[in-house]
């Protein structure tokens, strides 16, 4: 039962992994207040399978809610990569896409997927909870299409990453101890 | 009963529980959302969840100990979970229980718990400590009103085998301990609560405070392990009081609804009361549940 | 011929020989220390016979007055004697290595050899003269041990030396009153003396001798000396310290008031719940010291000082065990004197190795030791599973028969104070394993590290198999413990059948049954986890969630040392932590050296004439006094 | 008995013994300078040893001198007491003796012959 | 038989007096002497000890038979002393032949061997005035003992002894005096006989004189104040000799006087109460001292309140404990003060802080020091276990329980500060200031002969037994002492 062969065992693991993806928050910005009621009575995304996860080993699915400042990306991308492999990014407001309302500021991220790659963004100067859930439900089709292989992308083409990284960090760049690993269990 | 079955019955022992469970807690957080007027996941979310864990492609690890910790756990758990009786017809799904009694299967209890630690100690997180201190911090509350119940139901019984226990509480809903013992059973369900991690009491595992303490730095396949190893663990339980306080179960049916009927309780009290902090669960626990059961084995002795 | 009555002599005469010897070719001592050791267990085991009461007056020139030493040798005392012989070996054994280079390494295989001799007298001797001059020379040569390494605090063995001397005066006031009954010193004619004493002076023999006893096993208002004693005694000595020297406490309590005094006479003076007065106390006590000295154990930061406390907890569940004088409860207590030693020795060996290679002893400066000494790790991780009473391993058997006894006999109470010290227990047993071997290494040095010496393999390897022996087939022990107890005159109390199981009064368990499951179910699911899965990623040592920030090397990450800081917002553990008994003995100490200088000053004050004053007052007197 | 005692001692004598015994030990009590503490103890022995000899005097006898030709042992007094006195006077003189020249060698370390003063080792 | 008793006061005497002469041939030949003659003293008590014990002997002087002459009653328990005595003399005799402090005066061994006669003397006379002559020989010698050194502490501790002393001589002979105007005769025996025909209230006035005399000296509590400062103040050989000899003549005495002569039950009584607050007073102050010698003053007070309880108790078994601590503390405490006194002199002092750490210089000296401690202590191996031992299990077959315990009490603290010395010996670092001299042969043997006896007599303390048992019946039976005396015994 090894993992990586498409046919009907990968298509189950898709299917599940659609209706369980937990959620690890990231409050990067004014997005953070939307995820609340997202989550609770009113629009309740836990039908769809959602739950919050305390640590990015536990999470799947990463939503950047906002502008990110150079400082919140490092820890962004401390966070991604700790997280384990079919792991999806789901990136709110024009901010992430295109720098938004800062796209002349000196310190904040124009473009989101130069770092980190995304699967789905949402459009607007915050969208609002429905938004949102169709976003996830989005992300759900690209997951049981199994087009949502981020992780690979990102490990296939490291140095990439690492360049724009290392353009916006320049020499406090983050232990590579996150990504590159030595054998052994 | 041929060996063949005995093997088929003592293999599924622990698959049923694992199902049973999962489907407890998908229960669980189902009525939970409806208690809070939103949908709630469906009632499979919690297999799902595990099976998606199962699959993760990714996971990593600390150390030997670290891979060890999980492993420990479902051992300590699926091991304590065959020495209790599931049925009492004493042919199908008794596991081992005949060789163990009711002290073994305390200190089985507790077993998978401190193999656990091992692995979230060489884990390195500090919440993970953090959560493993608060939960054997609140393990000093929690055992001495349980283990004072027990001592009210091995002193009324004269017999430390659940099994015997079982027989002796045969005949009809009136001699079931609950109601032979009533003050020892109420202070038992303080601990039973208390043990199920329901909330005033889920203080390890707090995910705001200590970043779901023990678990924190475990992913993938080692979270679904200690799911699946949390979830027999709740049926584990559920089984044992029913054992102890309500006669055990003829067949499974029975030993699902009277799980269940007793798995409510629990739904009533995490859904209301907010998390505890960890002085402050002791510190009710050995005031309330203790005096209660200290009652009840007075009584025990005076009889 | 070699028997009991003269292998007290070899260790003390071989630890002489190699304290002199020593001085010209150093390695002597230890060859020596080795030889006698080995002989020591030979003999023990085989040569002085299981239960040969053989008695062998040895008159060695003492005056008639005393008709003679009396040793003999029955299951009892064979019992206690493997358990000495062994832990003689496995601590010289461990000793080896750790004392080679220090300075006082000859006082300390002489002090060594002789405390072994002195305990093998002790558990061989049949009358009470030689019953106490073996107990006076393990008080002094002990003394020694602990006050040998030169960092220690001198108020440690002043305080040593106070308490266990008091002890054995009380119990030699004991003895004497018990001499003037019986006329004779030896076991039996005392035996037959008691019965006939009054019910007052058999209440105030038993009292003193319970003091005797108690301060020896460090029973709480008794156990001042004892935490100090531990941590501060030699490191490689602390193992037969609190593993062997505490064990003579429970030997002579369970001698004295079960052959010689006998529960049924105690119990005749004053009777509480089916059982003596004193014995009902004094398992109070041993269950107010478990609980004690778990709280206290769980806040301390030195290793040593933890183990200590954990030691007079332990033995404090032996206390309560025997106090109460069932069959069971002997039994219970025999069984976990037996499996505590075990588990003593591992861990205070461990614990010395590691302190050893390492040079530190605080949990604060230790962490994350585990890829450098595996195999510490392995004993220590047996050890803690014996300590917590887990069910794989022995720890579990004895405990199971001391709760069995404690519910058969109706002694609820105590046992729920039982539970809570053994449930606390679980939090110092992690705090051992987590403050040393897992978590953060505090310092860069700890990574360099190697595993403790060759020779302390031994010994741990042997206890970690005594200890899974004892978990497999936890009825083996029972023959030895029905013997012990035939030994001193009690009732045969398991029901259990082949070795595999152990039942007693209300249940039962296998042993056998409870460790293959728990093998089976490991091995299946480690078997499927290592194969079916994807292999998991080594992650580096400072790849841990820090809340997305990323800890370097000097971030204080080792946080597992704190563990019972919390213990103080509890009500009623933070008040117990807070109560020290210390303060009494202290004010009692100023109060006696008070009226000594206020005594000396006014008698002695140096005026020859108030001397010669002195000398008519005292003429005066006695012609007002006796010249009526 | 006490008749025996009375009747062959002068009633003086024995008056003149318990005064010196009182005066000796009132000194040597009550005076604070050694040198006269020892006078006092002085006194005290010779007033025991004029108890010895009147122990040993018969009335109407006479000493006991044996070269005196012509004097039998009937008319002398019991001769043992004044023997042993004679030897208690010697031992009364070397510890006099000894007494002051430790007494010198007190004065000077201390300068002072006060006895109070005199007790540097003391506790 | 060949040599007559009598030669060991004889000789003794006659040696002391020659020594100035022979100052003149050789500086040294003064302590060469000495040693000599204690050498023969030793030998002569130890050649007519079996005889002694066989039949007691009575020895006429001058030809006057008893009860008129003075003559030796050599009974068991004295002739057992009297080697004690001469040996513990001579011992310390070898150690004095280096001492520095014998350099000075050629007269300090004429000193030391008028001590040891006048204590042989006590011993050994039947006449009731010699033991009083002989107490007043000791008594004088020991106070110019005590001041040799001619500094303060000693001449302080020299005008207390004498002030002191000299009140005992007085009580003394007030005592025998009455004794002799109610019954005429001098002779112990004849006195014991018609001890009962005496004017009740004088025998009481003369037995209580008597008794107090002899109580300063044996260093009972409320008479033993001068003690320690002796103890103190002293040269340390001195110290050694006082406690090994002069306190054992004293005891003897007090032994002789209430059990034989006088058979005064409630004095004993009275005895047994002194004792019992002498071990507590002494053991008590000696907690708070400073110095060592003057601890180890107070811890002999101890150990003779201990002898003084054994004797109080008066039967036959305590009598023999009692003569076994006799010799135990005789030979522990010359090795304590031997051993203290080189240290001290090495160290420049014999207080806690000069003491500090002088275990790791000399360990040899420490170590004896220490086993001295362990045997005053009454850790069994040695010699003071076995004693205690049997004093206590005497003194609990005659229902003192009480009393047993406050003595075990006592020696708690004894074990206290004993420990505290060793450890401020042993385990404080090595004193940089005090350089390592070879300490010389003479000063050596001694204390190996004195640590040889320690041991040997804790392991095998079966060989003195039949001694001891000798020595208690000859105590007890009053009778057949009496009748030996007069009526005829060993004619010589």
């Amino acid at each position: 039962m090894c993992t990586d062969n498409p046919g009907v065992w990968e298509y189950i693991a898709n299917w599940a992994r659609k209706h369980s993806i937990w959620v690890l928050a990231y409050g990067t910005g004014c997005g953070a207040i939307e995820m609340p009621p997202t989550m609770t009575s009113r629009y309740d995304a836990e039908r769809f399978g959602l739950r919050g996860a305390a640590t990015p080993r536990q999470a799947d699915l990463l939503i950047i809610s906002g502008y990110l400042a150079t400082k919140t990306l490092k820890r962004v991308i401390r966070t991604y990569e700790q997280m384990y492999d079919p792991k999806y990014v789901l990136a709110l407001g024009s901010c992430t896409i295109n720098g938004g309302m800062y796209w002349d500021s000196y310190n904040t991220i124009k473009k989101l997927d130069l770092y980190i790659p995304v699967d789905v963004y949402v459009a607007g100067c915050m969208p609002r909870p429905e938004a949102i859930i169709e976003g996830i439900i989005a992300l759900q089709k690209r997951i049981e299409e199994g087009r949502a292989e981020g992780a690979k992308k990102y490990r296939e083409n490291i140095e990439w990453y690492k360049k724009n990284q290392r353009e916006v960090f320049g020499d406090e760049m983050l232990p590579d101890y996150t990504w590159n690993f030595e054998g052994g269990i | 009963m041929s060996t063949g079955m005995r093997i088929v019955d003592i293999i599924a022992y622990p698959f049923i529980a694992f199902l049973i469970g999962m489907l407890y807690m998908g229960i669980a957080r189902n009525i939970i959302g409806r208690i809070h007027r939103r949908w709630g996941p469906p009632v499979l979310q919690n297999l799902i969840d595990v099976f998606k864990l199962y699959r993760k492609r990714e996971a990593g690890s600390h150390g030997v100990m670290f891979h060890l910790g999980p492993i420990i756990m479902v051992t300590g758990v699926v091991t304590c979970l065959y020495f209790i009786p599931m049925l009492s017809d004493g042919r199908w799904l008794k596991g081992f229980s005949f060789d163990g009694d009711l002290i073994l299967v305390t200190y089985l209890m507790v077993l998978g718990a401190l193999g656990m630690a091992l692995g979230v100690g060489q884990g390195g997180v500090p919440f993970g400590v953090m959560g493993v201190t608060r939960g054997l911090t609140r393990l000093i509350g929690l055992e001495i009103p349980y283990f004072i119940a027990i001592i009210v139901l091995m002193a009324h019984y004269n017999t430390a085998s659940i099994n015997k226990i079982i027989e002796l509480q045969a005949g009809g809903l009136s001699n079931w301990a609950m109601f032979k013992v009533p003050l020892a059973f109420i202070a038992s369900l303080f601990s039973f609560w208390g043990m199920m991690g329901a909330s005033p009491f889920d203080i390890p595992g707090a995910p705001q405070e200590v970043a779901s303490g023990p678990a924190t730095e475990f992913g993938g396949k080692y979270l679904a392990l200690m799911m699946s190893s949390r979830g027999i663990f709740g049926f584990l339980k559920l089984t044992l009081w029913v054992d102890l306080f309500m006669g055990g179960a003829a067949n499974l049916l029975i030993l699902v609804g009277k799980t269940f009927v007793l798995f409510v309780t629990v739904l009533f009290v995490t859904s209301v009361y907010s998390r505890f902090k960890v002085e402050q669960a002791v510190d009710f626990m050995w005031r309330y549940p203790t005096i209660i059961g200290l009652i009840a084995l007075v009584i025990e002795m005076v009889r | 011929m070699i028997g009991p009555h003269n292998i007290v002599l070899i260790p003390v005469v071989i630890g002489i020989l190699a304290y002199f010897a020593g001085k010209l070719v150093r390695p002597v001592r230890e060859g020596l220390t080795l030889l006698s050791s080995l002989f020591v267990c030979y003999v023990v085991l085989f040569k002085a016979g299981l239960n040969t009461i053989g008695i062998y007056t040895y008159n060695f020139s003492l005056p008639q007055y005393f008709d003679g030493f009396r040793f003999g040798n029955n299951g009892f005392s064979w019992y206690f004697a493997v358990i000495i012989a062994f832990s003689y070996l496995f601590v010289s054994l461990a000793s080896f290595p750790l004392v080679k280079d220090k300075e006082y390494h000859g006082s300390f295989y002489l002090f060594f050899n002789i405390v072994a001799g002195a305990l093998l007298g002790i558990v061989y001797s049949r009358d009470l003269v030689s019953f106490f001059i073996f107990w006076e020379i393990m008080t002094w040569s002990s003394y020694f041990l602990v006050v040998m390494n030169p960092n220690t605090k001198g108020k440690t063995g002043l305080t040593y030396i106070v308490f266990n001397v008091a002890g054995a005066y009380a119990m030699l006031t004991a003895m004497l009153i018990v001499y003037s009954y019986a006329g004779s010193f030896h076991f039996d004619r005392v035996v037959k003396a008691v019965s006939l004493m009054t019910n007052s002076t058999v209440f105030f023999i038993s009292l003193l001798f319970a003091i005797g006893f108690l301060v020896k096993m460090a029973t709480m208002p008794l156990h001042i000396w004892a935490p100090d004693a531990y941590t501060e005694s030699e490191d490689s000595f602390t193992p037969f310290f609190s593993g062997t020297l505490s064990k003579m406490g429970v030997y002579g309590f369970i001698l004295f008031f079960g052959m010689l005094i006998g529960f049924v006479n105690i119990k005749g003076v004053y009777e509480i719940k089916d059982t003596s007065l004193i014995g009902y106390i004094v398992a109070w006590l041993g269950v107010v010291t478990s609980v004690f000295a778990t709280f206290r154990a769980i806040v301390q930061d030195e290793i040593k000082r933890l183990l200590a406390y954990s030691s007079i907890a332990q033995v404090g569940y032996i206390v309560t065990a025997m106090a109460v004088g069932t069959a069971l409860g002997v039994a219970g207590a025999l069984y976990h004197a037996l499996i505590h030693s075990v588990i003593k020795l591992l861990l205070f060996i461990t614990v010395a190795g590691v302190i050893y290679r390492t040079g530190k002893n605080k949990f604060s400066e230790l962490g994350g030791l585990i890829t450098r000494m595996p195999l510490s790790y392995l004993a220590v991780l047996f050890g803690i599973i014996g300590l917590a009473g887990m069910p794989p391993f022995g720890g579990f058997a004895s405990k199971w028969v001391i709760y069995m006894s404690l519910i058969k006999n109706h002694y609820y109470f105590l046992l729920i104070g039982m539970i809570v010290s053994s449930t606390a227990a679980f939090l110092y047993c992690y705090k051992l394993i987590y403050g040393i071997f897992l978590g953060h290494p505090s310092s860069q040095g700890l990574m360099e590290v190697k595993e403790v010496p060759g020779f302390l393999w031994v010994p741990q390897i042997v206890l970690m198999m005594v200890l899974m022996l004892t978990g497999f087939f936890p009825g083996y022990i029972v023959p030895f413990i029905e013997t012990a107890m035939k030994g001193i005159g009690f009732s045969v109390a398991f029901n259990s059948t082949s070795a595999y199981t152990l039942s007693a009064a209300l249940g039962g368990f296998n042993g056998f049954v409870v460790i293959n499951v728990l093998g089976a179910i490991f091995v299946f699911v480690f078997v499927w986890y290592t194969l079916f899965f994807p292999k998991s990623k080594r992650l580096h040592r400072l790849d841990i969630y820090w809340a997305a920030e990323t800890p370097d090397e000097n971030t204080p990450l080792h946080y597992g040392y704190g563990i019972g800081a919390e213990l103080d917002r509890i009500p009623w553990v933070g008040m117990s932590l807070r109560t020290h008994i210390t303060r009494f003995y202290e004010k009692t100490g100023e109060q006696i050296s008070g009226i000594a200088s206020v005594l000396k000053d006014v008698v002695f004050n140096g005026d020859g004439q108030i001397y010669m004053l002195y000398a008519i007052l005292t003429l005066v007197s006695i012609f007002l006094l006796m010249g009526r | 008995m006490i008749e025996r005692f009375l009747m062959n001692t002068h009633y003086i004598v024995l008056i003149g013994v318990i005064l010196l015994l009182i005066i000796g030990f009132f000194g040597a009590l009550t005076k604070r300078n050694l040198i006269k503490i020892l006078i006092a103890l002085g006194i005290a022995d010779t007033g025991v040893n004029l108890f010895f000899i009147t122990i040993g005097y018969i009335s109407g006898k006479t000493a006991p001198i044996f070269s005196k030709n012509g004097l039998t042992a009937s008319q002398m007094v019991d001769p043992v007491p004044q023997a042993l006195v004679l030897t208690a006077i010697v031992i009364g003189v070397a510890v006099l003796a000894l007494g002051l020249s430790i007494i010198i060698r007190v004065y000077e370390h201390y300068g002072t012959l006060n006895v109070s003063r005199i007790k540097r080792m003391r506790g | 038989m060949s040599l007559n008793p009598i030669l060991m006061i004889a000789v003794p005497l006659f040696v002391a007096f020659s020594i100035p002469l022979l100052g003149y041939i050789h500086k040294k030949a003064g302590l060469y002497a000495m040693s000599a003659t204690l050498l023969f003293n030793t030998f002569l008590s130890f050649s007519t000890l079996p005889h002694a014990f066989e039949k007691p002997i009575r020895v006429i002087i001058a030809g006057y038979k008893p009860p008129f002459g003075i003559n030796l009653a050599i009974t068991p328990f004295s002739i057992f002393l009297a080697c004690l005595i001469s040996l513990m003399g001579f011992i310390v005799s070898i150690y004095l032949l280096k001492d520095e402090t014998t350099e000075t005066q050629e007269k300090f061994s004429m000193l030391i061997l008028l001590v040891v006669m006048g204590a042989t003397g006590i011993v050994l006379t039947g006449d009731i005035f010699n033991m009083f002559v002989f107490l007043e020989i000791m008594s004088i010698s020991s106070y110019a003992l005590t001041s040799i050194r001619k500094d303060r502490k000693g001449s302080e501790a020299g005008i207390k002894f004498l002030l002191v002393g000299s009140i005992s001589s007085t009580f003394l002979l007030l005592g025998i005096a009455i004794i002799y105007n109610q019954l005429g005769t001098l002779n112990m025996a004849d006195i014991a006989r018609r001890f009962s025909q005496m004017n009740p209230k004088l025998a009481f006035a003369a037995v209580s004189f008597l008794f107090l005399g002899l109580g300063i000296e044996s260093e009972m509590f409320p008479l033993n104040a001068w003690a320690p400062d002796v103890y103190q103040g002293a040269p340390a050989p001195v110290a050694a000799l006082f406690s090994a000899v002069t306190v054992k003549a004293g005891l003897y005495a007090m032994i002789r006087f209430l059990y034989t002569i006088s058979n005064n039950s409630s004095f004993i009584k009275l005895l047994m109460l002194f004792g019992i607050a002498t071990v507590i007073v002494s053991e008590l102050s000696a907690l708070k001292q400073t110095d060592v010698k003057r601890m180890l003053g107070y811890s002999s007070l101890g150990q003779i309140g201990v002898i003084l309880f054994a004797v109080g108790i008066g039967t036959k078994t305590a009598l023999e404990g009692a003569v076994f601590h006799f010799v135990n503390h005789a030979v522990l405490k010359a090795t304590m003060f031997l051993s203290i006194g080189l240290l001290a002199k090495y160290a420049g002092g014999s207080s806690f802080e000069e003491l500090k750490g002088i275990g790791k210089k000399y360990p040899f000296l420490a170590g004896v020091f220490a086993i001295g401690a362990l045997g005053v202590m009454g850790f069994p191996p040695l010699n003071g276990f076995m004693s205690k031992l049997m004093i206590l299990t005497a003194a609990a077959k005659a229902e003192h329980v009480v009393l047993v315990m406050l003595v075990l009490a006592a020696s708690v603290v004894e074990g206290f500060y004993y420990f505290r010395v060793l450890q401020v010996m042993f385990r404080e670092p090595e004193p940089t200031r005090i350089e390592k001299r070879s300490v010389s042969l003479a000063f050596v043997i001694p204390l190996v002969v004195l640590v040889g006896m320690i041991v040997g007599i804790g392991l095998f303390p079966g060989v003195l037994m039949p001694y001891f048992k000798g020595a208690a019946m000859d105590i007890l039976s009053r009778g057949d002492y009496i009748s030996v005396m007069l009526s005829g015994g060993g004619a010589l």
